[in-house]
């Protein structure tokens, strides 16, 4: 998009949109919001970011592979620390016994997955051939 | 550790389904075998699950920790185990297909572990919820095995199932809703408990529960007035797509919805609404129908798909009978089904591949020209058709045993007429490719088939001998699984 | 008189059944294959609505527990359900615009009548 | 002696041995050649228990209660199976010569050979769901036969003996479920007397009448025989040995298996259906007998021959008394000896002459005397003159109806074998004392015999003989029959 006011009201608001997805993350176990809630928010500023700037800007760093990872390591370290509950002792997920807060980091396995499927899914839906 | 054996098989397929697409980036030559090896640890970590079953009775799970009417509830029972099982076995089967017509596609095998992910998780769940999840993902990755062919009739199939079955999910979520209305639980168990009540107090409710229920699950077992969907899907999709689907997808949506039927509703529901009575004449009509249509196709992969319209028929009449030797044909037909359809779907890719033809009238004096092959499929078809040694036999005798046991003897009837039809759609295919002569100007340019493609084929089709002759050992599971169903 | 009260009392569920006929409707009577999402999206969401209203509770707050504060909660197993019923939908949404698009890039058109036109030509 | 099970399973071997010696094709016949003598042997090892009355019964696989392979060797079974395997020697032996310039013949051998294993499975079936097994396996097996020449007569035949034989062996399934329903499954094993449970005389007599219906296909009683004459497109090897023997016989043993082993005696006689198929049998003799007659193709008019023929093993099977049963065993063994000699030399004058049709074919006794000689001595049996083994079953059938006091079916009998002279005598007659009709004929030039090749005229001959022989010394079937009967009543 050329229109220069969105641009610059973007990158004044693309930080703000940041943080608060990430206040959404990261508190999701306290108050509403949570992994997905927050990880659409951040997936959301990253499409808006490309929307605006454009596709190159978007694709800059080889996005697909990095989304891949991304999404792959965000499912895994979510089994892994599933898997953390059965090896202190009681079922899968379970955080009974755990020294730390099994929720927090669940959510922010799942936020990672979610703002990196969505901006994949964006990129993929609006490629041009 | 055995315990946590129905957590550790799905997060087994999920992880394998994951780490599929980063080996294939990193390192191309080392996915055929991860996937293949991935597949058989998935049968060791399936038979394990069936021998936990069947040794310390059912096994229940709670993810988190949370009680039973609270959380996430997975069940591991024989039903289960013995669904796990077989899913995982033709499942390994058709992977060695797929590595053998060399299919460069990573994402390829990732849908297809995490289709068999979901497969498992659908026949653990416990909880209403958590199936309606699974069910979701099997959705939405059968829909993507689809349409990863990629021409213009895959894609066109693929929107055409995703459409409609979205529909049947949002059937299915409302059904849900309701149910948890009325009841206050999501868990099966917790939900049973309840039921007695629901029925005074909200006939209505459950009543429309029911219909949701049967709409929703109707479509995603494709029985026979909601199967519009499938045979463009089936016909269009790639060859081990909808041998998978075709062969155990639908059926396990089958047994997810008749698990709810037999724990749930059954059988104080019957007061309310003839519930029994509706699915068999669905039933009824599928098999006719499904084989009536199916005798009217050219098309070799389309007159398949048609074939499995008509025998969801038989397993909706199996668990519809609720008697027990209905139970045991159905469950036994699935297994067999199982077992028989993909050696026809994997049969047929072959002779498309190596061909080129799909018609069949086109195929004409092929029996020679691949003899290993077809004669896969003959047996296949002859076991369809319900010749005695071979394992489809087995099944309809259960099923005609059921429907008299339940009073039914124009159900006979309809089950040894689609026989016949049966024979009538499958006999002619034998018949033209081994004694026909294939028109002038007609000639095959054949291509080799490689033993790697058909040895998959071949395995299959002598399963479904030994099954026949060795129905025994499937019985013994069924009996145990038919136990728990019928509450006895 | 006094089905209007009940009626009114229960208007969620009347709402959302509304909606999802409208949906229905809409998945039905179009041709065009964005409309046709569109009514799916109305279904599901009239799905959502009635299970977000079957766990809400007047005056209910949001279900975490702090410690020592006796309110009341409204029910948070139907929140969770919506929450996943609206994963489910938007990725069914997706992949079905995937395929939309890729339909498009085929047929070089949206609408299912003109798409069956143009196979049925390409058939014959 | 061995178990029934490796006779079975010999031929499946074959095939299998067949298969991997693919390359050389030429020598499977052979191979077929001598497995089929193996078999036959392995059968007469039997006798000596036969004759001693004992029953050898063995049960291979048993899957639960309702589904149990078992088998039963008894007299009757030793009977059909002695004989189906005796013929098949002399069928492989006449196929050497008949078939040399035929395509296919690796399949056709193949077929021949598992047709016998499964033909021997039908004799020595001990319950009604193994016999069924057999029984539709058989179907499957002898298609390919029977379609044979592949051309567009053969292939409409063919699809019209799957549908009928198919659409006969459902009704058969539908009756054999109803039955192991009403037993609670545990009972089907064959048992002299009947193992049916007396209390449900009207789903007896529908599951009778049901299972009657079935085998009648096969068996080619009056309305349900349009598939035999239709499948006289096979070679002619075959439709001696599956029209005359293997398939059409299975039928009938079917019929003899329910009538005295599923639902005994005793019972069939209460039962309303029994009158009913006693009608319809004695409608088919006599109007197949008269369709016969207006045949001008040798092949069919021996085949509503057969059909006639099979009603008098049907018939001697529903006198339901010891001398008609006796009738009707002896006349399978009869017929199929008559049979499949007179099939046989039609197969020969065909070869030779390449002439179908009765009318064509006078004055040929004189180039093919020994198989014309044959055909004559065939059809002395088969209208019952004495020193011919047709007479034995005949006067047994006729005793037997007398014991029963019906005088209608003993006029029947009569007059059916009047009717048999009246189709079978003309064809010798014209053969040997009419001018040759057809000068154009290229071996009209040439003078003197015509005979056909010596693997195709040896088993005519000894065929022919051993119709007379066994007339004058009949030991073999006597004391078998006995044991059967002795079983029995």
């Amino acid at each position: 998009m050329k229109n220069l006011i969105i641009k610059k009201i973007t990158s004044i608001l693309l930080p703000f949109m940041l943080m608060y997805g990430f206040y959404v993350l990261l508190h999701g176990h306290t108050s509403p919001g949570g992994g997905f809630a927050g990880g659409a928010i951040l997936g959301t500023s990253l499409v808006f970011f490309t929307i605006v700037f454009g596709h190159r800007a978007g694709e800059r760093f080889k996005p697909r592979l990095v989304l891949m990872f991304m999404v792959s390591t965000g499912a895994l370290t979510y089994i892994v620390l599933g898997l953390s509950g059965i090896v202190s002792g009681g079922n899968f997920l379970s955080n009974d016994n755990l020294p730390f807060n099994l929720g927090l980091l669940l959510e922010t396995a799942i936020g990672l997955v979610v703002a990196s499927v969505l901006f994949s899914l964006f990129l993929e839906l609006t490629r041009e051939e | 550790m055995l315990k946590h054996l129905p957590v550790f098989l799905v997060l087994f397929q999920l992880i394998t389904a994951i780490i599929i697409p980063l080996i294939h980036s990193l390192k191309k030559q080392l996915t055929p075998v991860v996937v293949l090896s991935g597949g058989l640890i998935n049968i060791l970590l399936s038979i394990l699950c069936l021998y936990r079953a069947l040794e310390a009775g059912p096994l229940f799970y709670y993810p988190g920790g949370w009680e039973a009417h609270l959380g996430i509830a997975i069940i591991l029972d024989p039903i289960a185990g013995l669904m796990v099982t077989l899913f995982s076995v033709i499942f390994f089967i058709i992977l060695c297909y797929i590595v053998g017509v060399g299919r460069d596609e990573s994402w390829y095998y990732c849908l297809f572990f995490l289709l068999c992910a979901s497969m498992s998780g659908i026949v653990m769940a416990f909880d209403i919820f958590n199936l309606f999840v699974f069910m979701e993902i099997s959705l939405i990755t059968s829909v993507a095995l689809i349409a990863i062919k990629n021409t213009a009739s895959a894609i066109d199939g693929a929107f055409k199932y995703l459409i409609i079955n979205a529909i049947g999910s949002g059937c299915i979520l409302l059904g849900i809703g309701m149910l948890y209305q009325i009841t206050g639980f999501l868990n099966l168990g917790w939900i049973a408990s309840m039921i007695d009540r629901a029925l005074i107090l909200y006939p209505h409710v459950l009543t429309g529960v029911l219909g949701l229920f049967v709409v929703g699950f109707g479509i995603k077992m494709a029985i026979f007035p909601l199967h519009v969907w499938l045979p463009d899907a089936y016909s269009a999709a790639p060859v081990p797509t909808s041998a998978l689907l075709s062969s155990l997808v639908t059926k396990i949506y089958g047994i997810a919805f008749f698990r709810i039927i037999y724990i749930v509703f059954f059988p104080g529901i019957s007061h309310v609404v003839p519930l029994g009575s509706i699915l068999k004449i669905m039933a009824a009509l599928a098999i006719l129908l499904g084989s009536f249509f199916a005798i009217t196709q050219v098309d070799l992969m389309r007159m398949l798909a048609y074939s499995s319209v008509a025998q969801i028929g038989y397993i909706v009449l199996g668990f519809s009978l609720f008697t027990g030797s209905g139970l045991k044909g159905a469950f036994l037909h699935i297994i067999n089904y199982a077992f028989m359809k993909s050696t026809m779907f994997l049969a047929a890719g072959n002779i498309i591949r190596s061909t080129g033809r799909r018609d069949i009238k086109n195929l004409d004096g092929l029996g020679s020209k691949m003899p290993v092959t077809f004669t896969a499929f003959t047996i296949a078809a002859l076991a369809m058709i319900g010749i005695p040694p071979l394992n489809g036999f087995f099944s309809k005798w259960y099923l005609v045993l059921g429907s008299l046991e339940a009073n039914e003897p124009v159900l006979v009837v309809i089950i040894i007429l689609s026989s016949l039809l049966n024979a009538a759609y499958y006999l002619p295919v034998i018949v033209r490719a081994y004694f026909y002569k294939p028109a002038a100007g007609e000639e095959f340019k054949v291509k080799v088939v490689e033993p790697k493609m058909y040895i998959p084929v071949v395995i299959l089709g002598l399963s479904c001998i030994l099954l026949g002759l060795g129905v025994n050992w499937p019985l013994k599971v069924i009996n145990r699984s038919v136990t728990l169903l019928m509450g006895g | 008189m006094h089905i209007m009260v009940r009626l009114f009392a229960n208007i969620h569920y009347f709402v959302s059944l509304c909606l999802f006929l409208i949906g229905f409707y809409t998945l039905l009577s179009n041709s065009n294959l964005i409309k046709k999402m569109i009514g799916l999206n109305i279904m599901d969401t009239a799905v959502f609505l009635f299970l977000v209203s079957v766990g809400y509770i007047k005056g209910g707050k949001a279900p975490i527990i702090k410690n020592g504060l006796d309110v009341v909660y409204v029910n948070p197993l139907p929140q969770a359900l919506v929450l996943t019923g609206i994963v489910v939908s938007f990725s069914i949404s997706v992949f079905a615009f995937a395929l939309i698009i890729k339909l498009y890039t085929i047929y070089n058109s949206l609408d299912t009548v003109e798409i069956m036109k143009i196979r049925s030509k390409n058939d014959a | 002696m061995v178990s029934p099970l490796l006779i079975i399973i010999l031929p499946f071997i074959t095939v299998i041995i067949a298969l991997l010696i693919n390359k050389k094709r030429n020598l499977i016949s052979m191979l077929v050649l001598l497995i089929s003598i193996i078999i036959t042997i392995l059968v007469f090892t039997y006798f000596p228990v036969i004759k001693e009355g004992r029953v050898i019964t063995s049960t291979l696989l048993e899957i639960n209660n309702i589904l149990k392979i078992h088998f039963r060797v008894d007299g009757a079974g030793f009977l059909f199976a002695a004989v189906s395997s005796c013929l098949w020697i002399f069928t492989i032996i006449y196929s050497f010569g008949y078939m040399k310039e035929y395509r296919n013949k690796y399949r056709y051998y193949i077929f021949l050979i598992l047709s016998l294993g499964i033909t021997m499975g039908v004799a020595f079936a001990g319950n009604l769901l193994t016999f069924y097994t057999f029984y539709e396996l058989l179907t499957l097996a002898t298609y390919p036969l029977v379609i044979h020449f592949q051309t567009e007569e053969a292939m409409q035949a063919g699809k019209k003996y799957l549908i009928y034989s198919l659409s006969g062996a459902a009704v058969i399934l539908l009756a054999i479920m109803l039955t192991s329903f009403l037993t609670e499954g545990s009972y089907l094993n064959f048992t002299s007397g009947g193992v049916f449970p007396s209390g449900f005389l009207k789903t007896a007599n529908i599951v009778f009448a049901l299972l009657l219906t079935g085998f009648s296909v096969k068996a080619a009683v009056m309305p349900l025989h349009r598939w035999l004459p239709r499948a006289m497109v096979a070679p002619t090897p075959v439709s001696a040995l599956f029209h005359a023997v293997a398939v059409v016989n299975s039928g009938v043993f079917g019929i003899f298996r329910i009538v005295y082993y599923v639902f005994g005696y005793q019972m069939v006689k209460t039962l309303a259906v029994t009158r009913v198929f006693l009608v319809i049998i004695l409608i088919t003799i006599i109007l197949a007998s008269v369709i016969a007659f207006f045949q001008d193709n040798l092949k069919r008019r021996l085949a509503y021959s057969t059909i006639s023929q099979l009603g008098y093993i049907s018939l001697g099977i529903f006198l339901l008394d010891p001398r008609g049963l006796a009738g009707g065993l002896y006349h399978i063994f009869n017929h199929a000896l008559l049979k499949i000699t007179l099939f046989f030399c039609a197969g020969a004058i065909y070869k030779v002459t390449h002439k179908r049709n009765i009318s064509e074919m006078a004055g040929i006794g004189k180039r093919m005397p020994f198989t014309m000689g044959a055909f004559a001595l065939a059809s002395l049996g088969m209208v019952g003159i004495p020193p011919s083994v047709g007479f034995n079953s005949k006067w047994a059938l006729l005793s037997g109806s007398f014991n029963r006091g019906s005088i209608l079916i003993m006029g029947l009998l009569l007059l059916s074998a009047v009717l048999n002279a009246g189709y079978f005598f003309p064809i010798v007659i014209n053969a040997f004392f009419k001018e040759e009709t057809n000068p154009n004929d290229k071996q009209q030039e040439k003078n003197g015999w015509f005979e056909a090749p010596l693997t195709i005229l040896i088993p005519i001959v000894i065929l022919a003989l051993s119709t007379i022989i066994f007339g004058v010394w009949y030991d073999l079937p006597v004391v078998v029959v006995e044991q059967v009967l002795k079983n029995i009543f």
